[in-house]
C-alpha cells in the first residue's frame, strides 16, 4: 500500500499494464516525454521507451483511427485524449468503428484491445471546453464499454481491467479529483472488476446514485441527510455500460426511492436510461418519483459554475423531497 | 532545436506566393493503350506466372461483377457495386505485395480479395448473407472481409481505414515480423479529415503503410473538378513529407512495380508511401446510382478504350502467353463457376436468431441477454412475421 | 394542394425556401447537380444557380463547418449530410460550435441560420450504414433543435420552419417513407410549429409515442389494439428538442400509461428521457411501468432487420402488456 | 473531361517516387535580426502610421501578457496565455487587412484584436467574467470576441474555426462586399481533420479566405518535429491548389505585406491563400503549462534575439520615427492603463444568474425556464453557497 493521488493510482495502473505486457502502447497528445498535461503518463516513455509511449500529432480522429488499427493488430492500445470536450472530433471512429468492429466482420476482427482515457468533467474553471461529461453519448453505443472511476483504489484497479478487457473501453478520469482525491493504493498488480457497482453505504430510506466525481457530493449529501435523520443508501455506480442493474434494483426494491445525480445536462443524460430502467423494473415498489440532480441543459458555463453543479446542496434538497414526497 | 528563420532556406524579399506549378507529377506508365511496353519500359521485371495471376483474377471479378449486376436486376440480390474498370490498379497492387501483408479496403476492392483466394462460394455468402458468411450476415453486400487472408472487413463510412492501416502498420513494425499494410481509398475519401490525420500520422510515427488512392474521376456524381482544385491526390503526399507516385492505374505492370517497390522502401525503411493510380469507374457507382445523371456516354466511351483487362491480354498474345481460346475457356469457366455458386447461396438459409446480439461484446451483457429472450418469444409467437429465423431458433 | 411523396414535399420545401430568401443556401456531397442521392435537391441547381446549391468535396466535418461559418455570417445554411450514419465525422462541428455558438459568444456570434438535412433509419436493408437513428446523441446537447417529420404534409411545413428558426436544427427524415408515405401537401409556403405534438388519434386505456417513420408503425399496431378493445392515445412528437412536454404528460395524465418506440437502441435512446420526465410529471397517474419497444442494443444488422425492428407486433405485445399490467 | 492517362503529364516508366525535396519553399523576410531591412528589400510601401500602430499594440498586448501573467500567479485570474514573441505576426497580419474583414482566431492573437481596438477595460471583463465581458462571463480567460470589430469568438476546440472561415468568407463573397476573412491557426491545429477540410474546401469553392499559420515550434509541449515530417504547413497549401507563402513571422514589414497581397488576391480573384509565419512561442503555452520540462533555456534565449517589437523598435528609430523617450511614455502609459483596468474589473460583478440560462437558444425553452427557477429558488435558500448571484437575483 502506498499514499497515492488519483493521478499517481493511473499512473501506475498504466506502469503496471506496460510492465506485466509489451503489447501494451500509450499514445496521445503530450503524454510521451512530457507525460501529458495533467502527467498521467509521467515516466513511462523513460521506462519504456518511444515505441511504446510517445507523442501523437494534434488529431483526435487519427488517434483514435491509428489505436483502432493498432488494436486490430493485436495490440492493448491505450489512447489518451486530452480532455473530454475533444473526444468529438474523434465520436465517428469510435461510434462507427471501435464500437462495430467486432460485430460487423462476424468476429473475424476486433478492437477489444483499446482502452480510450479522457479526463472529464467540471469544478476546476474549465468552463465550455474543459469541463464536460459527455458519457451519455457513448452509452448509446452497443459495443463500448464506459467505466468511471471514484477513488485512486478503483481508479487503478479499473483501469488496469479496461486494459486488459476483451472490449473497447472509455475510461473517463474524473480531473476535478486527480490531485484532491488520495488514498491507500495497493502498489501490486490488481484489476477491479468491470460491470459491477458498488454499494458505499447502506440505507433503508432512499437510494442515491452517482460515479466519478460525483460520488463525493452525492456521499456528502448522505452524510447531511443522516443528521435529518435520513438513511440513505449511496452507490457508486463505476461501470456505466453495461451497468450493474442487479445492485440498484436491488437497492430501489429495498429503498422505494431514487435520486440519480450527474453533471452532465439533464436532457437525455445517462440519468434518463436509470430512471427509465429502474421505473420498469421496481414499479410496484416505488414510492416517489425518481429523482435526477443533473447540470442545466446549458453549455457548461464559467462565471457560474457553482450555480450550474448538482451539488450537495441540490442533492440534499432532492433526498428530502424523495423522501417527504 | 527550432530556428526556421535561421536555417538556410532561400530567402526573398518581395511576397510571392507558390502555385501547383512549383511541382510537377509524372505518370508511372509500361503499358501504352494498346497494350505493348513504352520505349523505355522494361517489363521482364514481372514473371509470367504474376501476369497470369493478375489476369485471372481480373476476368474473375469482372465477371462476377457483371452477374451480380445483373442478379441485383432481377431482384435476387439487394445492391451491388462493381470495379469494372479498376482490376488493374485494385490486383496489380495487390500482386506487388506479400500474401500476409494487411489488406485495408475500401469497397471496390474485390480484385484484390480474389487475388488472396476468396472463393466464389464466399463471395456469395457474403453477397446473400448466408449462414456461412464470416461476416455472419450482418452488413450489405461486398463488405466482405477474411481474417485468413489478411484482408480487413469493409466498413462504409469513409476514410475511417486510413489512420487504421497506420496503427494496423505500426503494430506490424513492432511485431518485427517485416510485413506491412495497404490501404485502398477513392479520390473522394480522400476528402476526409481522416485522409489527412492518418498520412500525416504514418509519416510522423514512421509506419510502414501503403496509401493507395484509386482516382476514378468521380464520388458518386462528383467529379474530382469539384472534389479538389490541386494536382490530384499524390500532390498531397509530398506536403506529408510522404513519398508518393503517380501511376496508370490501367496498367497491371506498373501498378505492380510500383506497389512492390512502394512496399519495400516501406518495410526496409519503416516509412509509408502514397501511390495514386488513375483509372476510372467504368460503371455506375453502384447499383442504386444512375451515372447518366451527371456524365455523358461519350466520356464512358471513351475510357473503354482503357480497359486494362483488354491492355494486358493484349500484352499476354504478343509474350505468346494467352489466347482466344484459352480466354474463352477461362471465362466459361468462370461464368459456369459464379452462377452455380449464387444458385447454393441462395439456396442457404439465413444466421440464425442468436447470431444478432453475438459479437457486440466479446460476451452477451445482461442487457442483450434480456432483450434476446424477449425477441425469441416474440419470434416463437409469431413465426410468420420473422420468416428467416422462426424456423430454427435454438 | 398536390399528391406529393415525402420527397417531393422536401423538395418542395427547399423550392419554397430558396425562391422566398436568397440568403438561403443548400450544399452537401452530390446535392448540385445530381440532386443528392435521394433527389431531394433536385432542380435546385439549375433554379438557383450552383452558388446557392452545390457539391461540396467530400468531408462531413467540413460540411459543417464551412455551414457554422456561412450561418454565422448570416445565411441560411442548409446542409445534407448524405445518410444520418455519416454525421459523425461532424459530431465536434455540430456538439461543440454549432450547440454552443450563442451561447459563448454572448450573442456576438449565432449560427441559427443553419439546418442540418439527413435521411436517417432503418427498414432499406442497410445494414449497419445506411439505417442509423443517431437523434438522441443530439438531444443530449443543449442549443440544437431536432425535428423528424411522419409525412409529406408536415415534412414541408416543419423543414421550412427549421429553416426559418432563429436556432440551428438538425432535422432527420425518415428515409423509408421518402418515397412510401405519399399525401396531400400544399403548394404555397407555410410552416408547421416547432416543439409541438400532435396528437394523432385519441384514446383513454393507453398513450402510444413514436416520431418519423415509426409513427406509421404505432398508428398500425393501434389498429390492432382497437380490435381487441384497446383504446389508444397516439402522439407523433416531430419536435424531439425541445419536445413538447405538455401535450405527452396530459395524454399520460389522462390514459395512465405510456409505450414510447423507437428505432434506436434501447439503452440511452431518447425513449429513456420521455420515460423518465413523464414518470417525474405523472407518477401518481401512472397504472403501469412506462414500457419501451426499440431496437436491440447491437449495431444495425442487415440479414435480422425484421428481427431488430420495433414492429407493429412487438408494439402491439406491449401496448397489451402495458394495459393488462 | 476527366481522362489523366491522356492528359500531357509527363510519363516515365520506372517507379520513381518523388519526395518533399521536389519542392522548395522560401522564407519571404524584410528585416534583418537587427530590424535593418535586407538588401533588395523596399520597406517604403509600408506607411509610417501603420508602422507605428503596428508597434503600438504589439507593445500594448505584451504588457499586457506580463501583466495578467503576474496577476495569474498572486491567484487573481485562474488562467492566461501570453502571445509573447508572436506579435508580428498577429498584429501584421491584422494590419494588412481592411478593418471590417472578419477574423477567426485560434487563441492567440489578442495583438489583432487589440489592433482593431479592444479596449483594456474590453479585455479585462472578459479575463474577470465581469458582467460587462461581452461573452457574458460564459468562457475561460481569452476567449475574446467582437461583433464590432469583426473578430469572432474565440472558441477552444482546436481548428473548428478553419472550415467555419471558408464558409464565412464564401457568404462573404455572395454578399458581394469585398471583403474577406482570415483565420489564425497554429501549426499543431494543422494536423486536425479541419484544417484539410477547410483548405480543400476553400480552394474548390473559391472562398477569399487568409489561412493564417502561425508556426511557434510548439504545441503544448509537442515540438514540430513530433508534429509533421513535411517542411511545414506552406508545403501543404500547393497540395490543394492554394497559392502559399511562408514568412519570417517576427517580420511586422513582411507579415504585412504578405498579407495585404493575400487579401488582394483573395478579394479580386475570390481564392484561398495560405500564409505560414515562422515565429516561436517566446513564454510558457499557457499559465498551466512549463515548457522547462521539454524543451531549453538555450533555445528560448537563442530565439529572444528574433524579438519581433525589439526589431520593429530598430526599424523605427532608423528611420527616426522612435526614441527611447517615446518608448518609455508609451508603456508607462500603457501598464498604468492596464492595472487601472484590471483592478476595475476586479470589482465588478458577476453576470446575473439569468444569464446562465439565456443565448442557449434565441428564446429559452420550457426546460430551461424550469430549470432556471428551480435554481433560483436553490440560490435563495442557500445564499452562502452562491456567493457571486445571490445578492442579486431577478
Ligand atoms: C463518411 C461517409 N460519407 C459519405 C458516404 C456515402 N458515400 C459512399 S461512396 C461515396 C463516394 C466515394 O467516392 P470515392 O472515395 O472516390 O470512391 P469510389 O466510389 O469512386 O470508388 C459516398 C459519398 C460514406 N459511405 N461515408
Ligand atoms: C480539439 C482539441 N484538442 C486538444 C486541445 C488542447 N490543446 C489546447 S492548445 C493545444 C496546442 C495547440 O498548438 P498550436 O496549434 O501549435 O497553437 P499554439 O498554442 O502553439 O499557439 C492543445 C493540444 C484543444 N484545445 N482542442
Ligand atoms: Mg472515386
Ligand atoms: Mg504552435
Amino acid at each position: 500500500m502506498a499514499r497515492m493521488n488519483l493521478l499517481q493510482a493511473l499512473n501506475s495502473a498504466l506502469d503496471t499494464a506496460m510492465a506485466a505486457d509489451e503489447r501494451v502502447i500509450c499514445f496521445g497528445e503530450d503524454v510521451g516525454q512530457f507525460g501529458g498535461v495533467f502527467r498521467a503518463t509521467s515516466h513511462l516513455r523513460d521506462r519504456y521507451g518511444n515505441e511504446r509511449c510517445f507523442n501523437t500529432p494534434l488529431v483526435e480522429q487519427g488517434i483514435i483511427g491509428f489505436a483502432n488499427g493498432l488494436a486490430a493488430a493485436g495490440f492493448r492500445a491505450v489512447a489518451e485524449i486530452q480532455f473530454a470536450d475533444y473526444i468529438f472530433p474523434a465520436f465517428d471512429q469510435i461510434v462507427n468503428e471501435t464500437a462495430k468492429f467486432r460485430y460487423r466482420s462476424g468476429n473475424e476482427f476486433n478492437v477489444g484491445g483499446l482502452t480510450i482515457r479522457s479526463p472529464y468533467g467540471g469544478g476546476i474553471s474549465g468552463g465550455h471546453y474543459h469541463s464536460q461529461s459527455p458519457e451519455a453519448y457513448f452509452c448509446h453505443t452497443p459495443g463500448l464499454k464506459v467505466v468511471v472511476p471514484s477513488t485512486p483504489e478503483n481508479a487503478k484497479g479499473l483501469l488496469l481491467a479496461s486494459i486488459r478487457d476483451p472490449d473497447p473501453v472509455l475510461f473517463f478520469e474524473p480531473k476535478r479529483l486527480y490531485r484532491a482525491a488520495v488514498g491507500d493504493v495497493p502498489e501490486e498488480d490488481y484489476t477491479a472488476e468491470l460491470g459491477r457497482a458498488e454499494v458505499l453505504r447502506e440505507g433503508g430510506d432512499v437510494t442515491v446514485l452517482a460515479w466519478g466525481a460525483q460520488v463525493e457530493v452525492v456521499t456528502r449529501a448522505a452524510e447531511m441527510a443522516a443528521e435529518k435523520g435520513i438513511d440513505c443508501e449511496v452507490i457508486d455506480l463505476r461501470t456505466l455500460l453495461p451497468w450493474d442493474v442487479e445492485t440498484v434494483t436491488r437497492s430501489v426494491l429495498k429503498t422505494g426511492r431514487l435520486v440519480i445525480n450527474h453533471e452532465a445536462p439533464r436532457t437525455a443524460g445517462f440519468g434518463a436510461e436509470l430512471s427509465a430502467t429502474v421505473q420498469e423494473r421496481c414499479f410496484l415498489y416505488l414510492e416517489s418519483p425518481i429523482c435526477r440532480v443533473t447540470g442545466l441543459d446549458t453549455p457548461f458555463p464559467l462565471a457560474h459554475e457553482r450555480e450550474y453543479m448538482p451539488d450537495h446542496l441540490k442533492t440534499l434538497a432532492a433526498i428530502e423531497q424523495t423522501v417527504n414526497f | 532545436m527550432y530556428a526556421p528563420s535561421s536555417v538556410d532556406a532561400p530567402r526573398i524579399h518581395t511576397p510571392d506566393f507558390i502555385t501547383e506549378s512549383a511541382l510537377t507529377i509524372p505518370i508511372y506508365g509500361m503499358l501504352g493503350e494498346d497494350g505493348r511496353p513504352y520505349e523505355g519500359a522494361d517489363p521482364s521485371g514481372v514473371a509470367k506466372e504474376i501476369v497470369l495471376a493478375m489476369h485471372d483474377a481480373a476476368v474473375f471479378t469482372r465477371l462476377l461483377d457483371e452477374r451480380m449486376v445483373a442478379a441485383q436486376r432481377q431482384g435476387r440480390l439487394s445492391f451491388y457495386l462493381t470495379a469494372t474498370g479498376e482490376e488493374a490498379a485494385t490486383v496489380g497492387s495487390a500482386a506487388g505485395l506479400e500474401p500476409d501483408d494487411m489488406i485495408l479496403p475500401q469497397y471496390r476492392e474485390q480484385g484484390a480479395l480474389r487475388y488472396r483466394g476468396f472463393t466464389a462460394a464466399q463471395f456469395m455468402d457474403q453477397l446473400f448473407a448466408t449462414e456461412d458468411d464470416l461476416g455472419k450476415g450482418r452488413q450489405m453486400p461486398v463488405h466482405y472481409g477474411s481474417r485468413a487472408l489478411s484482408y480487413m472487413t469493409v466498413s462504409s463510412p469513409l476514410a475511417t481505414q486510413i489512420p487504421q492501416a497506420a496503427g494496423y502498420a505500426y503494430g506490424q513494425k513492432l511485431a518485427g515480423e517485416g510485413r506491412c499494410s495497404i490501404c485502398y481509398f477513392g479520390e473522394g475519401a480522400a476528402s476526409e479529415g481522416d485522409f489527412h490525420a492518418a498520412l500525416n500520422m504514418a509519416a510522423v510515427i514512421r509506419c510502414p503503410v501503403i496509401f493507395f488512392c484509386r482516382n476514378n474521376g468521380y464520388a458518386i456524381s462528383t467529379p474530382v473538378s469539384e472534389q479538389y482544385a490541386g494536382d490530384g491526390v499524390a500532390a498531397r503526399g509530398v506536403g506529408y513529407g510522404v513519398r508518393s507516385i503517380r501511376v496508370d492505374g490501367n496498367d497491371f505492370l506498373a501498378v505492380y512495380l510500383a506497389t512492390q517497390e512502394a512496399r519495400r522502401q516501406a518495410v526496409s525503411e519503416g516509412v509509408p508511401v502514397l501511390i495514386e493510380a488513375m483509372t476510372y469507374r467504368l460503371g455506375a457507382h453502384s447499383t442504386s446510382d444512375d451515372p447518366s445523371g451527371y456524365r455523358s456516354r461519350k466520356e464512358e466511351e471513351a475510357w473503354q478504350r482503357f480497359d486494362p483487362i483488354a491492355r494486358i491480354r493484349a500484352f499476354m498474345e504478343a509474350q505468346g502467353w494467352w489466347d482466344a481460346e484459352r480466354d474463352e475457356a477461362l471465362r466459361q469457366g468462370y461464368r459456369d463457376e459464379i452462377l452455380a455458386a449464387m444458385k447454393t447461396a441462395e439456396a442457404k438459409p439465413a444466421p440464425s436468431l442468436a447470431r444478432l446480439i453475438e459479437d457486440v461484446y466479446a460476451a452477451p451483457p445482461w442487457n442483450l441477454t434480456e432483450q434476446y429472450e424477449a425477441l425469441r418469444e416474440q419470434v416463437r409467437a409469431n413465426p410468420d412475421a420473422y420468416p428467416k429465423t422462426a424456423g430454427r431458433i435454438e
